[in-house]
This record gives C-alpha cells, structure tokens and sequence, in this order.
C-alpha cells in the first residue's frame, strides 16, 4: 500500500494504490496502468480505457494529456509539502502576439490610437496565408512593436495595448 | 508509354502522383526546394533533384529549373500536381518547347480558363449559365466601387488569374471594398503574380458543388459526377464529399449539372482532368464559377466512388491514349467525404502551426483511405501550404461515410503540431451538418469550436491522468537512481508492478 | 440493436470487430490474456477486462471468464472472431444460456458442420458434391491404414473437429502415413481439445476456392462471390483474393459453386456469416471441403469488391433482423487481394518470430486498405498466431490489383522482428503467379525465396551505406564529446554539413 | 575535403567528400544526405534515392540496412589502421539450435544415431505451429540437449551432429 500525493492543475489529491486497485475521492476501483511507450500509457480504471500521455517539465513535474485535455500533474513529496508550489495560472494579456513565425504585411494601428474590440492592428503572412490580428479589447495603442517588412517569430509581441 | 515522369511539386499531391506512378511501372523523380531535404515525396521517388530555396518563387515556382531536371534525369513528362506551377500556362508552353509532356490540358485551356473574365466569356457563349458580374477586371478602387455598385451587394472580389480561393474576399457594404481590395490585390499578386480583380454578384448562402471531367486528345468529354464542396473557411474547401447530398434528392438537377460541365469543357477545348465548379442558390439554381485546369486537391472522393484512378486517367491522357470510359461505362457506388488535416490550430484562428511532427499515427480498417504527405520525425516548413493528409471514407450511405470517419479520426493522431482534426470531429458530430443543412457560410457563420469543458475532465479522468503520472515519475526515478534495467525494474516486462502488486490480477 | 458488445478474441481480428462496433455506434469491450494487457485491441476498446494468463487455454479459450466479463461491463453479445472459441459449439450454447447473443451461426449448425463427418454426410445429402472418403474418423493407425488404401493414396489426414488447417496432412503413400498420423493427431489435440482424424482421397494440384454467404434467421441466404485461397503454406492460407481468377473465365462453374453454397448453408440451418469452402480440380469439378461458421481471415477482399461490411451484417443478423441484401443488389466492382503479414521468417523456413516491434510504417493510397494488430513498440508474444496485418488492395482488375499491392509492399516497413512482407514481394513479381497459374501445392512445391545476391549489392548502394555511416558516425562523435545540440552542430537544421560543406547545392 | 577509412563487410575502402559530391571508386558524384530520424537516412547518389537504416554496433562499427540487404560497416581510423579489424564470418555450424523459444514436443534422433540430410530431428512448438527441425547434412548425432517438455529458447542448441 503506498500514498502518492500530488498537484493537479494546482489542486492537491491523493491516491492510494493497493493491490491492484486503487483508492481516489473515497472510492476503490480496480485499475491497471500499462506502459505503451513513448510516453502514453494505457489506464484502464474499473475496466475502462484511457490513453493517457505524460510529458515531464522538469524532475517529478509532468504534464498528461487525456481525451483532449491537458492537465498539470506534479509530485508532491509528503516530507515537504510545500516543496512544488502550483503555478498560478497567467493572467489574459494584453500584448498582441505573433501566433507563429512569418512576415508582417502590414500594421494598421500606430501609438496613442484608440481602438475598439476587433479592429485590425496588423496581418502577418504564413503559409501563403494573410492573418489579420485584431485588438482582443478596446483600449488605447501603447506600443507597436513592428512595422511592415519584419519577420517575426512566434510569440513576439507586435502590439501593446493598454 | 512514359518510362519516367517528373513529380514538380511537392507534400501529398507529390506522394499521391508518385503512387500512381509506380501502379503504372513508371519511375516517379522528384523535385525539392532546401526546406524539402527530408521530405516525404523525395523520399518515396527514385530519383530527387534539389531545385532551389525554401521560398516558392525560388524552387517549385522555377520553370526555369524544372526543366531542367526533368532533362537531366530523361523524364518525358512531367506532372504538375495541383498550385504551384499546375495552372500556368507558360510552364505547359514551355513544357512543350522542351520536348517534354504536360500531363494537364493544353496551355491555351489554361490560359483562356485562367483568365476568368475570358472563362465567363467562354461559357456564356456556350449556354452554361453564369454568375452575374463585371465584363473585365477592375482597373482600380474607384472602377471597382463603381462595378460593385452595378451588379449590387453583397459582391465578390476575385483574382482574375486565381483559384483555390485566394484573393477572393466578399464584400457586404460599400464601407468593406477598401480593405477587401487591397487584401485581395495582395494575395493574388503574391499567389498569381497578377493583381487583376474582378467583381461578381455574391450568390446568398450558395452550395459549392463542382463536376468532375475527364477528356482526351480525340474528343471523348466524361464526367463522373459531382462533388459537393460547401464547407469553407476563408475560402477554402475543408471536407468534400460526393455525391451531393442536395443534388442526391434532386436527380434532375444532378443531369444539367453534369449536362453544362461537359459542355463547358467542350467550349474550353479541354483534354485531361479537370473540375467544372458552380454555385448551386438555394431554389437549385446553379451558376458556373470558374473552370479548375488541374486535379484538384478532393479528387479521390470521386475515385472511391467511380473506382477510378484520375491521376492513372491523366497520365494516359497525356500519353495520347484514348479514353477507355466511355460514360455509360462510368458507376457510381455509395458515398465518400474528404477531411484536409492542416497543420493549423482551430482554436486559434485556424493560425498555421508548422513545427515537427513527433508522432504520427494514421487510421486504417474498413472504408479509409489516407493520402498523407508527412511523416514522423519530420517538420512542417512554414513555407508551403500546411495540408498534411487528407484522410477519406467510403461507405454505402452517407451515415456509414461519416460514422466511418468518426472511428478513423478516433484512431488518427499527430503530436507536437496542432491540427485540424479536433474540428473533423466536431463538425462530424454537429447536427446541422448531419443533415447537410449547410452552404459556403456554414462554417463561418454558424459553426463554432466548442470549447473545452471549464470544469475540467471528470474525476474518472483525472484519476487516470494521476495513474499515468504515477507510473512515469517511478520510471523516472529508477532512471536517475542508476542505469535503465527494465527486467529488474519494480515493473516487470509485462506491466505488472512486481513489488507493490499494483497490476495484481483482476479475476 | 446491441449498445455494448464484447469482443472474445484478440489482435487483428479484434481490432476489426471494435472498428465495426464504433461505426455502429456500439461500444466495444475487449478481452485480455496477461500478454496481451499492452496490445492493440486493448488499447482501442472502450473497456478491457483480464481473463488469465498467458496461455489461450488459460485466457481466450476460458468460457467462464470470458461470460463473466460480458456479465461484469453489461455487453448483450458477444463476437468471437475467427480460431479461439469462434467455432465452440459449447461456447455459443454457454452464450445464449447467459442471456447474451452469440453472434455467429446457432450452436447446432457450428456443431454439425464442426463434425467434419457429420458435415460430409449432410453436404452428401443436400446433393452437394464431397470429396470421396471414409464414413467415420479413423479410430487408430491400422484403421487409418485401411482406410487410407481403401480411397487410395494420396489420402488427406485431417481433423474430424478442424478447420484452417490445424490438423492437416496430406500423405503421398503408407511410408508416411505413420508420422503423418502422430503430427495431425498431436495439432487436433492442442487445437481443438479433440484428436480425431478422418481420411479423404487427396484432390491432385486443387485450387481452393470458397463462397462467402450470409444468411439471416429469416429463412434468407445470400452468397457474396468466390474468393480463391490457392495459395497456402503448411494448409494455411497466405494470399487470398477475389474474384479466382479461374472461375472468373468459367462464369457457369461460378454459378454451380454459389447455388451449391447456398444449398449446403440451407441444408446446415445456418444463418449469420459462413464460408463453403471447396476444392477445384483441373477440370472444374469441385468438392465440399468443409463449412467455416464464422468469419473469415480473408472476407477484406469480399467486402471490398461488393461494398459491403461483413462484421456489420454479422451484428445485424445476430441482433434479429432481416437481411437488407437481396442477391440481385450485390454487385461486385474489380477485384481484390489480400496478404497476410506474419512473424515468420521466409527465409528460414516461416519460423515465428516473435520480439518488439520497433519500427511500423504501414502503407497508404489508393486502392489500399490495411488491418493491423499490432503497434510500434508492441512486442509479439509468442503464445498467439503470429499474424500482425493483413494487406489489401482493390483495383479495378487484377493486374492493377498485384501493382498496388507491389506498390504498398515499398512502403510497408516492419523493423525488429521478421516478418512475410518479403515472401509477398517476391511472390507478386512471379509471372506464374501473375499469369494465375497455381493450384495449393505451388508455394511449397515450386516457389522458393530468392536468396540473396551473392556478390553483394552494387557499387552505388554500398556508397549509399557508407555515406549514411559517415553522417551517422559524426553524430556520434558530437554525442560523446558533449551534450547534444543539434541546432549548434556541424550539421545544420535542413541536414547540410555547414563546415565541409559537404551537402551544398546541387544546381 | 576530408577522406573516409572504412571496413564494408571486411573490404578497405575509401570515399573522399568534398562540396556536395563525394569520391568513390575512381568516380565523383553529387551526393547528399539527409537525417531523417532514429536511424534512417535518405542517400542522394546522382539523384537515385537509398533509404539507408543505420544501427550502432559498437563506437564507430555499424549496420548498414538498405534495399533489403545488411552491410558492416565499420570506421577506421587512419591513424591506427590495424585498431577495427573485421571480424571473420563464422563458419557453418553443425549445431542444431532451436530458432525460437518455444516447446519441444519431440525428439526423433538418440546420441550415436546416423542421420542422413533432411532426416527429423525434434519438433519445436511455437505459436501454435509444429516445427520439424531436420538435419542440415549427413553425420552422426554426438550430443542430444533436449528432452520433450523442455522449454527452449532462441538460438539454443539442440543437437550436435558431427
């Protein structure tokens, strides 16, 4: 019988394993956990299947991957419970970012503009296709950060907005 | 027959060329840019000449340097695929001038079907209706404002030397022409190197349905049927399926439909494959929106269907044979839809998502077939197109067809990319397109990603993801604690935990 | 109609019935010896249940844990699969007096049919023509002696309980006779649990062909064609395709064949899908073999010529309902082949191989259609048929069929274990196995794997070796003397050697 | 330019790479190669496509697995020629070995027994299938290691014959 402690998207739980089951949320269920390699893992929890995949973020830090979702799942090691804080969750930005690497096109806001929800404020070109960036908020231009002609890589901030 | 064919293009179109290229004993020879080094097409031919830089314009663009492989490795035909070099009628010119084959229509069908005013032009004459719209292209804002005016919005702005969707952009008010225009203008020049607009009367909430032609150089014109190809995004056909499940219940229309396709290939002095596309309004009213002079990137929907194989068909064609279908000849057998599988993210705009694939695990079984350009291990180039594999079900019925599709897209995985098979599974399970109750808009207008459950997995699942990480974090500790023995590990060779009991039987 | 059916059965076949649940909108549940607990059919049902260990005997054979596992998800039925418990008449009495569907033929018909005597004699009746042979099986050699003498040699042994050539041998004259006996008595034993041996005159270089039907509780039966088996190895089939390219120059004996199948699936009071299997002498006349009451290795190829799902119309008949086929709206398109990809080595004498997978790379395209058990990284275990893929191809005729299969041969890619995939290459480039000339002696008796080239492969591919060592070995290099960073190597991203210069442009 | 030793299948020889071409047997030819990933190699030779699978078989001794056929490829390096040397090809055995793990079921031949080519020796069971391993020639039976019922596995000897 073992206890594993863990963080779940920053949430503590725990699991006991035992025997061929397990013990979750006050519930004991057979389960089986069988290694596919290449990091997936098939779950089989009171005979149902889940294919999971694990990455690793760092040592005892991992993120899984099941039915779409992602989840943050870190060890917590019970002589130092305080040892693997949870990340807080980043707050909605207000950079405009390249989403991917391409060439800006154009930009159509310039500093001190005000601009509203869903205006333009730049395209950038990937893939043979134009992207127009538009403000995810009103507010007013603070920065522009490019100007036609430049390459940008993904995730560059193009504009800020305040 | 050819004994060596030269593929000038790259991605699943290359691949899909090469296949038939061995079905016919013929040595496919490939042509890649330097971002195309590792590629699947070059790796599936015998024979791969590098032809330039990652850019378009610097290598699969190059007529110039086409040629000139094709000459060095002795291939007597070369086939275009479908974009780059396929619809220019200068490289099927200069083909000619070098004593090689095009395996597409003769350069003037391209050129007359190119330039689209020309197109509208020929088919007019030829009794095939037309959309209504502007004579010639317009010369510039002001003319276009005043030719948008005329025929009344909402407009459609077209390249006049496009297709496939770029530089095409519909207009709603005067108060959109500018910025259309100008995005247009710029995306036809940068596709076509022709920045000609013209303008059309918008169709409202129209079908996109297109017939399949096939012609040889001995007047034979055949169709085999037509393709409905209403799910669009930007412009772009996303899944296509045949037949039409519109045109299904309206048997008459399906005779004109095919009736005025092969009339217009005959007024186009066509020869080889090629797709006549029409808007069908929603009284079945159908309008004749642009001749493509290619294959087209939906074609095996229609060869699951008719058991053809087109681009088999093309090559003949191009060699001077005769087409052995004769129309009567020519069977249709249930139903088949194509999903495109992009390496584009649907939950972020459907921006491109170019990166390396580290794993790729296609569907198979029952009513699949899998055109697929990548491989794992391999990185999408940010440069070309992002279609990565176009995935296709064959069933009896239309319901069979998209239950087939479902199971494959539960079985079809790419990692380290986004892609748009999350979409697939939503649009497959929506309602709405179901029951075919869908026009060019659907996607766009009606048609959102649902987004993920804020609750999070149910607990079941979290649980799961828990044992999986359990698992992976003991594994790792036995990594860093000394030298990797899977056999004298905690867990034994056939996942059972040996000391824990963990895995204990469960009868 | 069924909402959850578990699967009594593993690898290939498994996969196959789980893909024909989901695009039923059933949910499949499979079952799992404890070698079995990473497999495929495991990872691709919605539930999985262990039933033992390792050995069949102990897991996939136990009709207790199998029902109890049905019992334990809530499954109303339950597929069998082929070999295993599929043709247990005991197993399907045990289902039904569960209270879940069988699904497969009533127990009385697997049980008369499953009596190869007693299947002979009901055939006979039914004035169906059957090979001439003993009455009775053999109760010991001396009477197998007697037997034998009196049909005359060449005589076949073979298992009074059998099917897929479990149990089978074919004995020249009386010299062979004795080990021949102890052979097919020891595989009844282990196969079936039953060591009885009957006797028949052996059938001079036969072809195998055999009728797929399917018949409902209704009082329908249909046939869905011929397919031709000639080609076999050890009595077990290897290549199988549809239509045989025999029968499909004499359309009559096809005739006489599917009516005879039809009437002997009648005589047997079958319903759900079965094979009448005969074989075909050189002048057309051919003989019951015996009746196969269930699916089928080989019924791709059939599903692929009419378009039909056999797995899908096994559920629907199990579930009651009426055949929606009548025999006027199966149509058959082209033809179709399959190969069976085992761990065996051909070249050393087809024995297992059993070992991970390390590589899998399937084919793809059109025409082709692949079911695979098995998985990159999975290991075959050694306590199962060795059977991983089969590998299909339609096409509208045969010669576009063997070209396809050629074609999908170069990309399919097994690594780490051997496998047949180099048998089927050779076999397809055969011009007597393209000109159909073989009966079910021609693999052992007149085919043999080329062996290898002895003076090696030629100048350039040796070069070809080394320059990939050379690359390989200056990865190598910088691995050791320091943390790998492929970016800052010598060898930059798009694979050119930015020092030497040793990957610079070609034009 | 830099010049290549190499072993293949235990003959020297040498390729000389330079700008994109390499030197081989008296000819230079355009050559290029491309990584594709866990052992493969895509090999250019004058255009001609190999796919060419390495594998490791010790620091700087390779296989070299193209176009179904295996080569030994090993480095030598020239300032210690003698330092790789070949290995000779083992000669044919006349050891009977079980060609996979399996079951013996039957042995057919008792120490001092003349055998003639062909003639059966054991039968071996595995996945389901009976083998009949026979003799590879004429001899007699020195040593019999089995006995029915034993388990084997791969590559084990069975019977020597002499």
């Amino acid at each position: 019988m073992t206890d594993h402690h863990l963080l779940v998207d920053g949430e503590p739980e725990n699991v006991r394993l035992e025997d061929g089951a397990c013990e979750f949320g006050g519930e004991t269920r057979v389960a089986s956990v069988s290694d596919l390699g290449r990091g997936d893992y098939s779950v089989l929890v009171g005979g149902r299947q889940h294919l999971v995949h694990v990455r690793r973020r760092g040592l005892g830090r991992f993120e899984a991957l099941v039915g779409g979702e992602l989840l943050r799942i870190d060890r917590i090691d019970p002589r130092s419970l305080d040892s693997t804080p949870a990340r807080a969750r980043s707050s909605p930005a207000r950079r405009v970012k390249a989403p991917m690497p391409g060439k800006v096109l154009a930009v159509r806001v310039a500093e001190g503009d005000e601009v509203s929800r869903n205006d333009p404020l730049a395209i950038v070109e990937a893939m043979k296709m134009q992207n127009e960036l538009r403000a995810p908020e009103a507010g007013q231009v603070a920065q522009v950060q490019v100007q036609p002609g430049d390459s940008v890589s993904a995730g560059q901030t193009l504009v800020v907005i305040e | 027959m050819f004994r060596k064919i030269l593929i000038a293009n790259r991605g699943e179109i290359a691949v899909r060329v090469i296949r038939a290229c061995r079905d016919m004993g013929i040595r496919p020879v490939a042509v890649y840019s330097e971002a195309d080094r590792a590629a699947r097409h070059v790796r599936f031919a015998d024979e791969a000449y590098r032809i330039g830089g990652a850019a378009a314009a610097d290598s699969y663009l190059r007529i110039d340097r086409v040629l000139a492989a094709a000459k060095r490795c002795g291939a007597e035909a070369i086939h275009p695929g479908y974009g780059f070099l396929s619809e220019n009628a200068d490289f099927a010119a200069a083909c000619q001038q070098a004593g090689l084959r095009f395996i597409g229509p003769p350069a003037d069908a391209i050129r007359s079907m190119g330039v689209k005013t020309q197109a509208r032009k020929i088919m007019a004459a030829a009794g095939v209706p037309v959309v209504p719209g502007t004579p010639a292209a317009a010369g510039d804002l002001a003319q276009a404002a005043q030719y948008a005016e005329r025929v009344g919005y909402p407009v459609m702005l077209k390249a006049a030397a496009g297709g496939g969707g770029m530089g095409m952009r519909q207009v709603e008010d005067d108060s959109g022409l500018a910025s259309a225009w100008e995005q247009a203008r710029g995306e036809a020049l940068k596709a076509f190197g022709d920045d000609s607009i013209y303008i059309e009367k918008a169709i409202v909430r129209p079908r996109h349905v297109e017939v399949q032609i096939l012609a040889d150089h001995h007047g034979r014109v055949v169709h085999l049927g037509e393709r409905e190809c209403s799910l669009q995004r930007r412009r772009q056909k996303v899944l296509e399926e045949t037949p039409s499940p519109w045109i299904e219940e309206h048997p008459r229309v399906r005779e004109r439909l095919c009736a005025a396709a092969v009339a217009a290939a005959k007024a186009a002095g066509y020869a080889n494959a090629g797709t006549v596309e029409f808007l069908l309004d929603q009284r079945g009213r159908f309008y004749f929106l642009e001749m493509n002079t290619r294959l087209q990137v939906e074609h095996p929907v229609t060869e699951l269907v008719t058991g053809t194989d087109l681009v088999k068909e093309q090559i003949l064609v191009a060699a001077g044979r005769k087409l052995q279908l004769r129309q009567e000849d020519i069977r249709f057998r249930g139903h088949a839809m194509q999903c495109r599988v992009y390496a584009e993210d649907p939950r972020a705009g459907f921006l491109p998502s170019p990166g390396r694939i580290d794993r790729l695990t296609l569907p198979e079984g029952p009513g699949i077939r899998v055109d697929c350009g990548a491989e794992e291990g391999w990185s999408v180039p940010l440069e070309y197109d992002p279609l990565i594999a176009k995935l296709c079900a064959w069933g009896q019925t239309r319901t069979e067809v998209i239950a087939r599709l479902q199971r494959a897209l539960s079985e079809f995985r790419v990692g380290g990319i986004a892609t748009t098979l999350d979409l697939f599974r939503q649009i497959l399970a929506d309602r709405r397109f179901q029951r075919a109750e869908f026009d060019t808009g659907f996607l766009e207008r009606e048609f959102a990603m649902r987004p993920p459950d804020p609750s999070g997995p149910p607990a079941e699942v979290r649980l799961a993801a828990m044992l999986a990480v359990i698992r992976a974090s003991q594994a790792e500790r036995q990594t860093a604690s000394g030298p990797p023995d899977r056999k004298r590990s905690l867990w034994n060779a056939r996942g059972r935990l040996a000391a824990a009991g963990f895995m204990k039987s469960q009868l």
